[in-house]
């Protein structure tokens, strides 16, 4: 019990620093548990569901490569964590078009794919590659894709009801209500789309004019979720709903009344979801033998039949369903050249203005 | 000889010295007990001997080995506590193999010494009770036992029976006293009540508010021959009459008190102060007094007043008696007759004599 | 007659209003984790195969042992550094620190998690468990704390000096008497840090990357797909699993009440 | 050798400190970064210090002060419910409860003990278009066309209160436990009225429980991420979700900052205030240190 009551303070500031380096030296470990299981890992970020554990499961029990993945749940989610830890620790990510491209501009971020290495390249639909976010697509794998559409329930509209983005966006065609995707840069974007046709002239007059659109369409919006709106679509509490096609195409697999609308047939607003490679992987060999397995048919046709995403790869069919629009879908579009993509062509501050202006 | 000496102990607390070059000797194997007001540092001293303060000059030796700077845990020093600070997590023989446990003795020989013991204080039916289902005097016992089995040298009391009841306290004095007997070790006792320490303690010590030792002797010593007027007072009760000094050639010392007359003293020779014309206060012990309403010889001193107040307690009876100079002297009379025989009353004019040899004169 | 009025009637009434607030969504749940119907409201039957298909769900068992590592490992780390801070501190007269560890509870956690994020992006810190420990224990210090010194407070000094004088070294006097001691504290508070860090959200939205999907992500990202038959099985397996574990909890309490 | 032995003598500060440092260094840093970052251009800041504004100003806007004004509206509704239902209801079973007092405190307890995200789902078979809610209301013909109370502002308010109602009634009911009821009967006994003791005694001396509740319902209330996520369809801006808006969607970090630092302080402001005017008695307060 006797202690000098001095104690140096260069000591204890030496104590400190110790602490501190120990501590931070702990922080740089990734997983302090794995660090004892020598296994080969590889880090993977994808879209909820268009990775199905139970596949990946199969993938390491063949292989005895450990993949780890995390999900997120919009492009702007994933930019952020991305960015905050500048790619370091990720060995794929399934970003969908507009951000791909976000990625290729930011310099040596993402690695050039090695399609030599890809058994699968010539059976990929040649519709879906070279498009705008990637030219020669040197960095980026379309992997799923998916149409932008209306989702109605037939019980509550009339049968000559108009078949296009009117039906949402001009609310003297219809009030009823009706859910939309609550990303609000796409919904900007297919506002854009549908005031003006195309993207080429976004200025600050039409920016606001699509901001006075999505503000008359709040009235009658229940929510802005794209996860929510098959079950509220097929309960009957939004019988109008803004989505992605398998958002509501697996409602219709199970209800007859529903029906998924796409305006613009001959060029629909797509989204493709895109593999790419970040810089600093290392274990290329082990991603590589990861993406050649996503693309073997059965897997790709298990991944098609669980989420009704639309699949790359030609040699597998769509899953098929009874809609306005079965002959794009069943047929995986393939009869269609020309696509409309959402483009990054809204600067970020007038989106933030756009989301309080609409939500505050 | 394992006693313990303390020497030139000096103690600070925030700054503030509350003993200062203290010496003591407890001799080997006796009952000392320390006795003093709250908050005269005896309870410090207490903790400076187990170890639990340090020291900030001063050497303390048990026996002629220098503890001063050996830790708590180190010395064969043991001490029951105020609370007793029984581990309100073990029961009875947990608490009381604890010390035991941590020299590392064998299972069997700690439950063979910790059944011993118990049985000794008396506890056997209580072993496997935890602490909160004890009355106070059965923890106190069980803190008495997780101390002495142990053997230390010295065994040290921090006011242990301070939270017992009356009767209780009484029986527990007694079997402290029968214990330490039994067992030798040397008791070191503090506590702030004069009657306990009188009862218990072969020699003893007083300590003052300084945080000084007024005087160390037998408790009939101390209660029949206190050396300051401090003593006097905080042992037992006592009238103090102030006066001075004055030996007229060959005839008795007497001590004059305004307005009151002379007292007839004894000046033994060691009390060197007492000189002609010195202040003094002379220490009267209440029932050393004789109260009568009727004259009585053979006293050396008589006086007379008024009587004030009766209290009527018990074994004896308290008169407050004024005296002609409006001084009040307390009177212990004891209650030996079963029926009144001069009863008296208030405002009763009494006599009151004593013995030259039954007062105390002490430096002013 | 008011207070009779108000003491016997009202407050058994509110009290009785009260349980029905709080069981009235459990037990719909639970009751729809047992309907064969896609849509509740339809009742097709009893059936087990929402359960079932749990049972195949790989990335549940993922998550939920991300969920349990991260608690258990911030259970551990906050109540060992809490015990040393107020056990080992008061000499140093740390505890004038105290107020330090409140922030942490007067400030909303997603002001904690965000300030974390951008932390550990400055030093580019990769994101994974350890940040997810990280913020968990943080939390879980300023829960633990405050608890432990209370208890450490109510601790009567005289125990370890009387431990100290029986012989005993400090190191054996803290193992033997001030562990013991605090452990009603020590389990009180590991127990709220484990459910705090299986309850927690943000700081899991915020910091977790890509190997640590936790439970809480994982139903969070489960509910924004909507509602499925699946959740109500998971939700009322995690209410029993939970409701188990209280009530072990509880008897063992019971058991040890004779202390 | 010699380190050893001076590292020996410092063994309990080695010990203690680190819980304050991963305090500091996760808490408190943390915080600086984001002042820091509401002020300077650079984010990440490192070798570039220009002071400026505009991050801040770009905060301090009607929108964003509508949506901290909201929450904290909100907040304090929810913590004003929480504190009305659960003050009787502790006071019920820490007072007037004698017998099966821990049975009942078990099952009140209970739903705590799950994750908050499954007890707000729960609500949604009670709140939708077609629940159990509107189911009731209708077969009572209190209303003829079902209402759309899931997404909607209340939604949120009454699943909050609803997992936020434990952390106010544990609070009160560990002050109103320890309370002396012999001075609820010294109070009656010398004339009060039972509504008068109640708010001359039993009030000011469980004030420090119903602090302690508030804030901690109220603080957590205020940053609420995930269940108007849930509830509210993302319809409104909170606090919560603009914050995490701007980290994790709009790619400005920077302007998050600012409105982190802002409406942090602005919870910070109110939570002072409220441990003002809800301090308790001084002489308690005395006895409590």
């Amino acid at each position: 019990m006797i202690r000098s009551r001095k104690t140096p303070r260069t000591l204890l500031l030496l104590i400190i620093i110790f602490w501190i380096t120990i501590i931070f030296g702990l922080l740089f470990l990734p997983n302090p548990f794995s660090l004892f299981s020598s296994q080969k890992t590889i880090n993977v970020y994808s879209w909820t569901e268009l990775i199905d554990m139970r596949k990946v499961v199969e993938f390491e029990r063949q292989t005895g490569i450990k993949v780890n993945i995390g999900y997120f749940e919009s492009n702007e989610e994933l930019y952020s964590k991305i960015k905050l830890t500048r790619g370091v620790g990720y060995d794929l990510i399934v970003p969908s078009g507009y951000m791909a491209e976000q990625f290729i501009k930011e310099k040596d971020f993402l690695q050039k794919i090695d399609k030599s290495k890809l058994h699968f390249w010539p059976r990929l639909n040649p519709n879906l590659l070279r498009h705008f976010y990637d030219p020669e697509n040197e960095y980026t794998i379309p992997y799923m894709w998916s149409i932008y559409g209306i989702g109605i329930n037939k019980s509550y509209f009339s049968p000559d009801i108009r078949k296009d983005w009117s039906l949402i966006f001009d609310t003297t065609v219809s009030q009823a209500p009706r859910v939309l995707i609550d990303d609000i840069r796409e919904l900007m974007i297919i506002g854009a789309y549908y005031l003006f046709g195309s993207l080429d002239k976004i200025g600050e007059q039409q920016i606001t004019e699509i901001k006075r659109v999505l503000l008359e369409q709040k009235k009658y919006t229940l929510v802005y979720a794209e996860g929510g709106a098959p079950y509220l679509l097929a309960s009957g509490q939004a019988p109008l709903v803004l989505v992605t096609s398998p958002y509501v195409l697996r409602v219709v697999a199970h209800n007859k009344d529903i029906d998924f609308i796409i305006p613009d047939k001959e060029n629909p607003i797509i989204s493709i979801d895109t593999l790419v490679i970040p810089a600093s992987c290392t274990k290329q060999d082990l991603v590589y033998q990861f993406i050649n397995f996503l693309f073997s048919p059965e897997v790709v046709q298990y991944h098609v039949d669980q989420t009704y995403f639309l699949p790359a790869v030609t040699d597998v069919s769509c899953k098929e369903v009874e809609t306005s629009s079965k002959n794009i879908l069943n047929t995986c579009a393939r009869g269609i050249t020309k696509f409309k993509f959402l483009k990054n062509v809204i600067p970020t501050k007038a989106i933030n203005e756009a989301l309080l202006f609409l939500k505050s | 000889m394992i006693g313990i000496r303390l020497e030139g102990i000096t103690k600070y607390y925030n700054g503030e010295l509350i003993i200062n070059n203290l010496n003591l000797t407890i001799e080997e194997g006796k009952f000392f007990a320390l006795l003093g007001p709250s908050g005269c540092g005896k309870t410090t001293i207490l903790r400076m001997i187990a170890g639990f303060e340090n020291v900030d000059a001063g050497k303390i030796y048990l026996g002629d080995e220098d503890i001063t700077h050996v830790p708590a845990y180190g010395r064969p020093i043991k001490t029951v506590f105020q609370n007793y600070a029984l581990f309100p997590h073990m029961n009875v023989f947990d608490n009381v193999a604890y010390g035991l446990r941590i020299k590392k003795m064998s299972a069997d020989m700690i439950e063979q010494k910790v059944l011993r013991i118990l049985k000794a204080v008396d506890l056997e039916a209580q072993v496997n009770k935890y602490i909160q289902q004890l009355s106070g005097g059965q923890q106190q016992r069980v803190a008495l036992a997780r101390a002495i089995i142990n053997e230390p040298d010295v065994l040290l009391l921090d006011e242990p029976l301070a939270a017992l009841d009356l009767n209780l306290r009484e029986r527990m004095l007694l079997e402290l006293i029968d214990l330490q007997e039994k067992f030798k070790t040397t008791f070191i006792y503090v506590t702030h009540d004069q009657a306990e320490a009188l009862t218990v303690a072969d020699r003893m010590a007083i300590m003052n508010y300084d945080g000084e030792i007024e005087q160390v002797g037998t408790p009939k010593e101390i209660y029949e021959f206190p050396a300051s007027s401090f003593v006097a007072q905080f042992v037992g009760s006592t009238n103090s009459i102030k006066g001075y000094i004055s030996i007229p050639q060959n005839e008795q010392a007497v001590l004059n008190v305004a307005a009151l007359g002379e007292i007839v003293i004894t000046l033994p020779k060691e009390k060197r102060w007492a000189r002609d014309g010195n202040h003094a206060v002379l220490s009267l012990r209440p029932e050393k007094i004789e109260i009568s309403k009727k004259p009585l010889e053979g006293f050396a001193n008589h006086f007379t007043g008024v009587v004030e107040s009766i209290v009527y307690q018990g074994r004896w009876t308290q008169y407050k008696v004024r005296l002609k100079n409006d001084m009040r002297l307390q009177v212990f009379e004891q209650n030996e007759e079963h029926f009144p025989q001069e009863e008296i009353d208030y405002y009763d004019e009494v006599h009151l004599y004593w013995q030259k040899e039954n007062a105390v004169l002490l430096e002013k | 007659m008011v207070k009779s009025l108000v003491s016997r009637v009202w407050l058994p009434v509110l009290a009785s209003f009260t349980y029905l607030f709080l069981y009235l969504p459990i037990i719909v749940l639970i009751f729809l984790s047992f309907n064969a119907s896609d849509f509740p409201f339809k009742w097709d039957g009893f059936t087990l195969k929402w359960y079932a298909s749990l049972l195949h769900e790989p990335e549940l068992f993922i998550a939920l042992k991300n969920s349990l590592l991260v608690a258990l490992t911030s259970v551990a780390l906050s109540l060992v550094m809490g015990l040393l801070f107020v056990y080992c501190g008061w000499q140093y007269r740390l505890y004038r620190f105290m107020p330090a560890f409140l922030a942490a509870v007067a400030l909303p956690e997603i002001v904690l998690a965000v300030g974390l994020l951008s932390f550990f992006s400055f030093f580019s810190v990769p994101l994974g468990l350890t940040t997810l420990i990280v913020g968990h224990t943080l939390l879980g210090l300023s829960f633990v704390i405050p608890i432990i010194r209370t208890q450490f407070l109510e601790l009567d000094y005289s125990l370890t000096e009387a431990s100290l004088d029986l012989g005993a070294s400090e190191a054996q006097t803290f193992f033997k008497i001030i562990l013991p001691l605090l452990s009603p504290a020590l389990v009180a508070g590991g127990l709220l840090v484990f459910i705090l860090s299986l309850d927690d959200f943000l700081i899991s939205f915020f910091c977790s990357g890509p190997t640590s999907q936790t439970l809480s992500l994982y139903i969070f990202g489960m509910i924004r797909l909507g509602v499925s038959p699946t959740i109500n099985a998971l939700s009322t397996m995690l209410l029993a699993i939970s409701s188990l574990l209280v009530i072990a909890f509880c008897s063992l309490n019971i058991s040890n009440r004779g202390l | 050798m010699q380190l050893f032995n001076t590292l020996k003598k410092q063994a309990s500060f080695i010990a203690a400190v680190p819980a304050l440092i991963w305090q500091i260094l996760f808490l408190y840093v943390p915080l600086l970064f984001l002042l820091s970052a509401s002020f300077f251009k650079r984010w990440p800041v490192f070798n570039v210090y220009d002071l400026t504004f505009t991050n801040i100003a770009a905060v301090i806007t009607t929108a964003h002060f509508k949506i901290i004004g909201w929450s904290l509206i909100q907040a304090m509704t929810i913590a004003t419910a929480c504190l009305l239902v659960g003050y009787p209801v502790a006071y019920f079973f820490a007072v007037k409860m004698r017998r099966w007092k821990n049975f009942f405190l078990f099952f009140l307890m209970l739903p705590f003990w799950t994750n908050f995200l499954v007890q707000a789902y729960a609500w949604f078979f009670v709140l939708e278009r077609n629940g159990l809610l509107n189911r009731f209301l209708l077969s009572l013909g209190i209303i003829r066309e079902p209402l759309q109370i899931l997404y909607s502002p209340f939604a949120v308010i009454l699943v909050m209160f609803y997992c936020y109602l434990p952390f106010m009634i544990l609070p009160l009911y560990g002050v109103l436990e320890k309370f002396d009821l012999r001075l609820i009967e010294a109070s009656l006994d010398l004339g009060a009225t039972s509504s008068k003791t109640f708010f001359k005694i039993t009030l000011p001396l469980t004030m420090s429980g119903i602090r302690n509740g508030f804030l901690l319902v109220m603080v957590p209330a205020f940053g609420e991420y995930a269940i108007p996520a849930i509830m509210g369809g993302g319809r409104y801006l909170y606090v919560g979700s603009l914050i995490s808006n701007y980290f994790l969607e709009s790619r400005d970090p920077a302007v998050g900052s600012s409105f982190t630092t802002v409406s942090g302080c602005v919870i910070l402001f109110i939570v002072l205030i409220i441990s003002r005017v809800m301090a308790s008695p001084k002489q308690i307060q005395k006895q409590e240190r």
